[in-house]
């Protein structure tokens, strides 16, 4: 339970971040988000929640990201390509980067709970009991139908994976 | 016997006068009888003759005092008010009623002949028509109750329009018809507007109680109900200044004109008055107004009928003329003497009609003033009757019957204003004149046919037309009998007038013939009068003028021949602002074809171009089209907006969850 | 029930006379008949069985209680008089499209629902239910319109639609607030006008209710579907609308405002006498000026309408009996004038009053069929269009005197536009086309019921005055109780 | 963990949402589109761990589960999806899918 | 017992994960049976069962079953419509899994099933769309995914932030005045109005339509709306006190009325004018929830079940015809097939809320709504709204009556013929006498 720690993780992780959605590269862009992916479980252990973290390293930069590598092994990486995304970058962002600051300023304009004691500490590590004790125990028929889920997303993968031609109406 | 809970009585054998004209109408007018050119004949003259059988009966109970008064006919309840229809029979409805059937009876008789050789579902038509006139007349003269009378009225009105329009190619006789309606129209509404108030006063429309309660009338009410009588008896009765339509209306067949357009329905109006007259008398302004206008009339009619070239519309403005002296009697306060002039001047009226259509038919020359020309050659008998027609209306003194209803006439009129006697001497002069004038014409010899007898054209000079025009003529020569009784009848005495009033107005129709005389062999004025019936004729196709300014003679006749202009007058004021603004409210030209109806369109539009201006402020359109127009474009705008790229989508949403962030800041502020 | 049957019998009718026509297309016009004839028989079922009283019979059944409506029909003298005109007017348009044959059945079950909505509309007292009918009259119209008519068919039938529920939308608000105003939510007319309203919303769901059955009825400026639709419609379609569907907008304004809103009625009445006046004149002279003849006779409706909205405002009993009068009278006269002209368009294919002309010689039969109506359109005496126009002209002069010339100058101006009408077909020689074959039997018989009935009513308006009597009764009461 | 301290996180954890946002918005590449909702998703689950630890709860770890799902189904449907999108059109440029419009 | 209202779900994802199991060498009739089975069954337990609330987080309430149950129903209706021919064999059991979705989201008293019901429906969503694995299919899937994804973050962010504040994830702890918990209810918000297709969330939902088969559209406009829309009710009561609900709610349903309808005005592809036409509809619902009207569960569940038989003939109608359905395409339907042509109409006639056909009376539920609450400035938007909607429905009916048609080969197969006359039976029945559904809609409250 080491909110400091925490602090900085998060801002590394919010630093790659943004190198993430900046990169011209693929690759770099990926790399960038094994970063953040990684800081980030950093920043959960030392919140203490240990299970998250240990997620986050094992399926979310472990098993998620490595289905992406695969993917862009498959993408053109020239530097002719390389030119014409920079080319890409460089122009569109101002919109984007305006209406996010727009949705930014007011979720910053918010303050810790008025009249709460700043400087008191609270909260405590949640161990990954508990969280099996709820995940199994109430929430049990919520991770069932979460299971839905992958299930829709795997019937739509295997189905656009298969070869054929398009069908239907188009 | 009871019928419908109608309890019918002898009385309601009143209902048969009209009804067989009617029977007739619709014998005659339903297609799905299949009649012979015969039968079509005989059916008209039983329409046309019929309802004076049962009239002469009734009427002569009458005359012998015993009326037989209101026959009720049935009762309507229109929420707390009775409208009680019936059918009255008094000496007014008798005198007048008997009139109508002498002289349709031998209207009809005549075209009998007259009419020979039309196609026959015109003729039919012709019959039909005339049929519903006579009872249209009839209806309005035994009226009791103001809606029978009404119905009567505009019964009338129609029947007129379709017998003036009867020659259905003739662009003219349709225009001529139209005006007619239109003009007698507006006097309907008169009548119409006067005949509800009445009603309002009397909650109930019968005739015996809607003239005490309007002679009852307070609140002001009374002058106005007299006026607008008065007003729908002048547009009715062709007098100034409604008086346009009825010249025009000579382009119907002669019997037509004969029968409405001077013996009956013009007269109507002062019909009208004679009824009401209790509600006029009993305010003197409204009767001064008729009087002057009545006065007014008879000598512009009667100067406006000196300079005509046109038989009929000599005899036309002749009508206008005659029924403005039956004004200026009731305008005085003598219905009498007024009903026994249009007893007179029905007579001798029609008979001038018929035996002017006598002579005139098949002339080349159609209806023409010179027409007449050569007719105590060709045609002696009706020569001799239109001659005594004539004399009649000229009034030749003692020996014609015209001379005894206008004296009659006269003498009341001195009793209440002398300067109305004047001008009403005045227009009897110019009535002998203008009378002495036709019969001039008339006894020339036709410079169109040298051998006199020859071309006599007898192929209808049969006794449907010699016993019409023989009982007629002699009517109008000794009905002076009848103008005593009539007037005693209707309780009332011929007014004594000074002598010398009697002398003056005897002579007045003297000085008549001379002035005809002077006018037809005085070369400079016959010259005039030629010169100005030249011009009128070059002119008539062309209205401008394009000759040389004339003498003040021939100006004079030429204004007279053309009624003074009245008429073109009334279409720059009238007509041409109605064409005007129908034209506008349609669009004709660059308007906006009925305006009103594209406000909700052009409201819709103002609230659309104030919300969508800013937008798209370069648009101006006025129509729905346009305005469909503007949403359209709208949807164009805002369809772009869905560019189909994800990233701008997702920029939208950005935006839409930033606002709503904003909001919630916005409303959570302290 | 009969008075349900009224409604459901002409509605099924329509949908037998579909399937029927399935398997025989000549079938559909006999259920048709057969359906519409039976609406007539329960129409006389119900005289029979009248009960003493203000209405002849009600009928309340659940319908959505939990929704605050039920069922509620009921009849009276006024809503009678109203539903035999459309039962008659049905038949008649089904034997006068007797021999159609572009898809027949569906025109015979279009006539029949086209019925069956307005007698909805004749017998609901239930404001949802009046609104419901009130829309649902659109649908079969606007297929008339749209399916048989002539030329721009689809704008014109689009417009009459967008005209119409639009205006239907402000019936329909006021509809729910009523609904929700009282204490439990209830859409009975008759309730509501126990309970009364307050005055000022009376004057605003007034206005509500009075924009819908003002378009409907129509009065300028809200006319303007009106000609378009006329025009465009098969001559059924114009006898329907000119005979039922404008009529249910008279009805309206008769029924509804003096039994809901009589405060409200007392302030917005000289303002709706205005508009009737302006619309009796302007109707008037913009029919002055048409060359089509069917849009001559549309406004003529216009005019004679906006006479109707003056009645019904005069609120005295003579305005509101002519108003009533009017009604039926314009019903039989503008129908037959659609039917004569659509009868001459189908020989010759053209409606246009300087390319037509000469009837007389060649069509003695059109020619004194439209010179009677011709007549009845000018208020002859004699028709029943005049009795309505001389009570409405008398009730006026009670009122105020300016809108009594007013109603007076329209009479003269009618003249102008009705011999425009009559003497460009009838009389003259035709420019383009001459109309050789005359009326036939089949057209006939209808023209003649027309006839008989403007001439019956105008002679004998005994039985109309006895029916109208009791609606007018209880406006004239519910207007003088109103008055301050 | 103090109160400024979570507040930190907290909006930290909202500035990663954003810059995810802001990701999906601002580039073309389809890949980088979703590698950029990936981080977007990091937000809330940052969030949510947060705020379980400050709570307590081990709600916060289980919401953060779910999500964890729904990452790995849309990255399995998401990369299904490009590279069938990347027989017919240019997988950097994700605006030239734009055929569904107006 | 504890667990009965849970039955209806366990039935569906049971038979969602038979139908995937057996796809693959199962006939396609077997599967879909097994589907429509799984379905019936649950509408059964569904409307039959009496369950309470069985855990914070699910409830087994009247509404929930109410919305399941109607779920259930546009799972048979996007059943129905599945064209034999080209449907993939993991269709049923996608859009089982959508069902089970919808469903779990109307019955959602929890952040967390919530959020899995939601993105249960969107992904089995996209799943369905990319189906027919064309280019406009693909597109559409694709931009859904893109956005489904940032929609999902955003309303995680907002429980998240809820949860933050609060320390609780069920409903309960939102009526909170805390600042931080506006913030949330406005990105939660953003969340389900994203779902829900409220403008300026709703670029999706036109695509769907025309890019997707129409039983992603049958799913994406009722099933998904039915849950949303219980799911707003049930946070209605709880959102804080702030007003950024009401507030939020009316702008986003004014923005879709007025944006839906002006976009629909001149949309020449029948489906994509149904897509625009159901964000107006939505936004006629956000209208409603607004108004904070006394009766607003009962106008927003009527609303939907009456707006669902319209959308599902309409669209049915137009995937039957198998061509674009367009307004030179409909040409002369009507005379061409005449069911067909029958059922569009009404149906279109439905949507536009003339009578007879039961979206008369949604129109009425909607005025009425508004017009208890006072909100008279929503009434007049939502009646413009209407005006509008009159053109472009009369529009496309109009174009079905023209004479001047184009041929249609294929005549409705039987069964296709059977869809089209129960959803024109349900229309006019309920249309003629809408008591029963009230009733219904009155006891399944929240």
């Amino acid at each position: 339970m080491n909110a400091t720690f925490a602090l900085w993780a998060g801002s590394l992780a919010l630093i790659s971040a943004l190198l993430v959605v900046t990169r011209a590269s693929v690759v770099h862009a990926l790399i960038w988000l094994l970063v953040t992916l990684l800081s980030l479980s950093a920043s959960f252990f030392a919140l203490g929640a240990s299970f998250a973290g240990a997620a986050q390293i094992l399926i979310y930069a472990g098993a998620i990201l490595a289905v992406f590598v695969f993917v862009v092994m498959t993408v053109d990486a020239s530097p002719k390509a390389l030119e014409q995304e920079r080319a890409r970058l460089g122009r569109a962002w101002v919109p984007p980067a305006l209406v996010a600051a727009l949705v930014l300023v007011p979720l910053f304009a918010w303050r810790g709970a008025p009249g709460a004691d700043t400087a008191a500490p609270m909260g405590a590590a949640v161990s990954a009991t508990d969280l099996g004790m709820l995940l199994f125990g109430p929430w049990a028929a919520v991770v069932e139908i979460a299971s839905g889920l992958l299930l829709a997303a795997l019937m739509g993968a295997r189905h656009l994976g298969r070869r054929g031609k398009p069908e239907g109406r188009g | 016997m009871e019928v419908f809970g109608l309890v019918l009585t002898y009385n309601h054998l009143l209902l048969t006068i009209p009804s067989i004209a009617l029977a007739g109408f619709v014998m005659l007018g339903l297609d799905p009888f299949r009649l012979r050119d015969f039968e079509v004949r005989a059916l008209a003259l039983i329409g046309g003759v019929g309802p004076l059988i049962p009239m002469l009966v009734f009427a002569n109970a009458c005359f012998h005092g015993q009326c037989t008064g209101m026959v009720p006919i049935f009762t309507l309840k229109v929420g707390e008010s009775t409208v009680a229809l019936a059918l009255q029979m008094d000496p007014l409805a008798a005198l007048v009623g008997l009139t109508v059937c002498v002289i349709g009876a031998a209207v009809i008789l005549f075209s009998v002949a007259y009419m020979q050789g039309t196609a026959l579902p015109d003729l039919r038509r012709f019959f039909a028509l005339m049929h519903l006139f006579l009872a249209g007349m009839l209806t309005m003269v035994l009226a009791g109750d103001s809606i029978v009378l009404f119905l009567g009225w505009e019964l009338m009105g129609l029947c007129s329009y379709l017998l003036i329009a009867y020659n259905t190619t003739s662009a003219e006789a349709i225009r001529a018809g139209r005006k007619a309606f239109i003009m007698t129209r507006v006097a309907d509404a008169f009548l119409l507007a006067a005949l509800l108030l009445l009603f309002l006063e009397a909650n109930s429309v019968r005739l015996d109680h809607l003239i005490p309660a309007g002679v009852a009338a307070q609140d002001g009410m009374r002058p106005i109900i007299a006026a607008l009588l008065l007003g729908g008896a002048i547009g009715k009765s062709a007098q100034v200044p409604m008086h346009t339509w009825l010249p025009s209306a000579m382009a119907g067949p002669t019997p037509v004109s004969a029968l409405l357009h001077s013996a009956t329905m013009v007269a109507a109006g002062a019909v009208l008055l004679m009824r009401f007259s209790p509600i006029i008398q009993a305010e003197p302004v409204v009767m001064a107004i008729g009087a002057g206008l009545g006065a007014l009339t008879a000598i512009f009619g009667a100067a406006a009928a000196l300079f005509q070239q046109d038989i009929k519309r000599l005899l036309a403005y002749s009508s206008i003329s005659q029924i403005g002296y039956m004004m200026l009697a009731i305008g005085v306060g003598a219905p009498e003497a007024a009903a026994a002039h249009f007893v007179v001047h029905a007579i001798f009226k029609s008979l001038l009609f018929l035996s002017a259509g006598h002579i005139t038919h098949h002339s080349p020359r159609g209806t023409d003033i010179m027409a007449m020309r050569g007719a105590s050659q060709r045609n002696p008998l009706a020569f001799l009757a239109f001659s005594a027609g004539a004399a009649s209306l000229a009034g030749l003194p003692v020996i014609t019957g015209g001379w005894w209803s206008k004296e009659a006439m006269l003498g009341a009129v001195w009793g209440v204003e002398p300067a109305l006697w004047t001008v009403a001497v005045l227009a009897a002069v110019l009535t002998a004149a203008y009378a002495t004038r036709a019969v001039l014409i008339a006894a020339m010899p036709d410079p169109g046919s040298h051998d006199g007898h020859a071309d006599h054209d007898d192929s209808h000079d049969t006794g449907y037309t010699l016993v019409p025009l023989a009982f007629l003529g002699f009517g109008a020569l000794l009905a002076g009998g009848l103008v005593e009784p009539i007037m005693h009848l209707l309780g009332a005495h011929v007014p004594h007038a000074p002598l010398f009033t009697i002398l003056v107005a005897s002579i007045a129709p003297l000085v008549g013939v001379a002035i005809a005389f002077a006018l037809a062999y005085v070369p400079a004025l016959a010259n005039g009068l030629q010169r100005a019936r030249d011009i009128a004729r070059r002119t008539r196709r062309r209205p401008r003028r394009q000759d040389k300014p004339a003498g003040f003679w021939v100006r004079i006749a030429l204004a007279f021949s053309r009624g003074l202009r009245i008429d073109t007058l009334y279409q720059i004021v009238f007509v041409w602002p109605f064409v005007k603004l129908v034209r506008w409210l349609n669009g004709y030209g660059r308007g906006v074809a009925d305006p009103a109806g594209n406000l909700p369109a052009m409201a819709a539009l103002r609230l659309q171009r104030a919300i969508t201006a800013p937008f798209a402020p370069d648009w101006i359109d006025r129509t729905w089209t346009a305005f469909g127009g503007r949403i359209l474009a709208l949807w164009a705008a805002l369809r772009r907006l869905q560019t189909g790229r994800a990233r701008d989508h997702g920029l939208y949403m950005a935006a839409g969850t930033a606002g709503l962030l904003l909001l919630a800041w916005g409303l959570t502020w302290h | 029930m009969a008075l349900i049957a009224l409604i459901l019998l002409p509605f099924l009718g329509g949908i037998f006379a579909l399937i029927a026509g399935k398997a025989e297309p000549t079938a559909a016009r006999i259920v048709a008949v057969v359906f519409l004839f039976c609406g007539v028989l329960a129409l006389a079922w119900t005289y029979q069985h009248a009960e003493a009283g203000r209405w002849m019979m009600m009928t309340r059944e659940p319908w959505a209680p939990a929704m605050g409506m039920s069922i509620i029909l009921a009849i009276d003298g006024l809503s009678f008089i109203m539903v035999a005109l459309s039962l008659a007017l049905g038949l008649l348009t089904v034997v006068l499209s007797w021999n159609a044959t572009d898809r027949a059945p569906l025109l015979h079950a279009t006539l029949c629902w086209t019925v069956a909505a307005s007698n909805g509309v004749f017998l609901a007292f239930d404001l949802v239910l009046l609104a419901f009918f009130w829309e649902l009259m659109l649908v079969p119209s606007f297929l008339l319109i749209a399916i048989w008519g002539h030329g721009d068919r689809e704008a014109a039938a689009i417009k009459f639609l967008i005209y119409n529920a639009i205006a239907g939308l402000g019936l329909l608000a006021a509809v729910f607030w009523i609904g929700a105003s009282g204490p439990t939510v209830s859409f009975d007319a008759f309730e509501v006008a126990e309970r009364g309203l307050p005055p000022t919303a009376q004057i605003w769901l007034l206005l509500g209710f009075a924009l819908a059955f003002m378009v409907k009825l129509p009065v300028p400026p809200f006319h303007a579907w009106l000609p378009d639709a006329h025009t465009q419609a098969p001559t059924v379609g114009s006898i329907l609308l000119a005979g039922l569907l404008l009529k249910t907008g008279a009805y309206g304004l008769f029924r509804f405002p003096t039994l809901l809103f009589p405060q409200g009625m007392e302030v917005l009445a000289p303002y709706g006498l205005i508009l009737g006046a302006f619309g009796t004149i302007y109707g008037a002279l913009v029919a002055c000026g048409q060359t089509d003849a069917k849009r001559l006779v549309a406004y003529t409706s216009v005019a004679h309408m906006s006479v109707v909205l003056m009645g019904i405002c005069g609120g005295v009993h003579f305005s509101l009996m002519g108003a009533g009068i009017i009604m039926v009278a314009h019903a039989f006269s503008a129908s037959a004038l659609f039917l004569l002209i659509g009868a001459v368009y189908d020989r010759v294919h053209t409606r246009d009053l300087r390319e037509l002309g000469g009837l007389q010689r060649s069509a003695p039969r059109f020619a004194a069929a439209f010179a009677l109506f011709f007549s009845a359109t000018l208020a002859m005496p004699g028709t029943a269009n005049f009795l309505g126009e001389a009570l409405v002209i008398t009730g006026m002069f009670q009122v105020n005197w300016l809108y009594a010339s007013i109603t007076l100058v329209s009479l003269v101006v009618s003249v102008v536009y009705g011999t425009r009408l009559f003497q460009r077909i009838v009389f003259g020689t035709p420019r383009k086309a001459q109309v050789t074959v005359d009326l036939s039997f089949r057209e006939l018989g209808p023209v003649v019921v027309l006839a008989i009935g403007t001439l019956l009513f105008g002679v004998l308006p005994q039985f109309l005055m006895t029916g109208l009597d009791p609606a007018v009764n209880s406006a004239v009461e519910a207007l003088r109780a109103a008055t301050p | 963990m103090t109160e400024d301290s979570f507040t930190a996180l907290m909006l930290l954890s909202t500035a990663l949402f954003v810059v995810g946002l802001f990701g999906v918005l601002a580039r073309r590449s389809i890949l980088i589109q979703l590698l950029s909702l990936e981080v977007a998703l990091a937000g809330p689950s940052l969030a949510f761990i947060t705020a379980g630890a400050r709570h307590a709860d081990a709600g916060g770890q289980a919401m953060f589960v779910m999500i964890l799902i729904l990452a790995a189904a849309e990255v399995a449907l998401g990369l299904a999806l490009y590279l069938r999108l990347r027989r017919t059109a240019d997988g950097t440029d994700s605006d030239s899918l734009s055929s569904l419009r107006h | 017992m504890a667990t009965m209202g849970l039955e209806p779900l366990a039935v569906l994802g049971l038979a969602a994960v038979i139908a995937m199991a057996i796809s693959p060498r199962a006939s396609d009739g077997t599967t879909r049976s097994i589907a429509a089975l799984g379905l019936i069954a649950a509408l059964i337990l569904a409307a039959g069962s009496q369950g309470a609330l069985t855990s914070a987080l699910l409830t087994g309430d009247a509404a929930a079953r109410f919305g399941t149950g109607l779920c259930c129903l546009s799972g048979l209706a996007a059943l129905a419509i599945l064209r034999p021919a080209s449907a993939p064999r993991e269709a049923p059991a996608l859009i089982l899994l959508a069902t089970l979705g919808a469903s779990v989201l109307s019955g959602a008293a929890h952040a967390a099933t919530l959020f899995v019901g939601l993105e249960l429906v969107t992904l089995a969503l996209i799943a369905l769309t990319v189906l027919p694995r064309s280019a406009p299919a693909l597109e559409a899937g694709y931009k859904l995914l893109i956005l489904g994804g940032i929609g999902a973050a955003t309303l995680l962010m907002g429980l998240a932030f809820a949860f933050a504040a609060t320390g609780e994830l069920t409903f309960a702890a939102w009526s909170s005045t805390d600042r931080l918990v506006a913030l949330g209810a406005a990105l939660l918000l953003a969340g389900l109005a994203f779902k829900f297709s409220l403008v300026p969330f709703h670029m999706w939902t036109p695509d769907i339509f025309s890019g997707a088969p129409a039983a992603a559209a049958i799913v994406a406009g009722v099933a998904s709306k039915v849950g949303v829309a219980i799911v707003l009710l049930r946070l209605q009561p709880q959102m804080p006190a702030t007003g950024i609900w009401q507030t939020g709610l009316a702008a986003l349903g004014i923005a879709s009325v007025v944006l839906g309808n002006l976009q629909a005005l001149r949309q020449p592809s029948l489906p994509r004018m149904l897509g625009f036409s159901s964000i107006a509809h939505s936004g006629y619902l956000a209208l409603i929830l607004a108004s904070g009207a006394a009766d607003t569960a009962q106008a927003v569940l009527f609303y939907i079940a009456t707006y669902a038989p319209a959308l599902f003939a309409a669209l049915a109608a137009a995937a039957i015809l198998d061509r674009d359905a367009n307004l030179t395409g409909l040409r002369g339907l009507v005379w061409a097939q005449p069911l067909t042509g029958a059922v569009l109409t009404l149906a279109l006639l439905s949507l536009a809320g003339l009578p007879l056909a039961v979206g008369f009376w949604a129109k009425f539920q909607l005025f009425s709504a508004l017009a208890q609450a006072g909100t008279y400035g929503l009434l007049a938007v939502a009646i413009l709204g209407s005006a509008a909607g009159l053109y472009f429905y009369l529009r496309f009916t109009v174009t079905l009556f023209r004479r001047d048609g184009v041929d249609f080969p294929r005549p409705p197969h039987w069964q296709e013929a059977a869809v089209l006359l129960a959803a024109a039976a349900t229309i006019v029945g309920l249309g003629v006498y809408p008591g029963p559904l009230y009733a219904l809609v009155t006891a399944s409250l929240p």
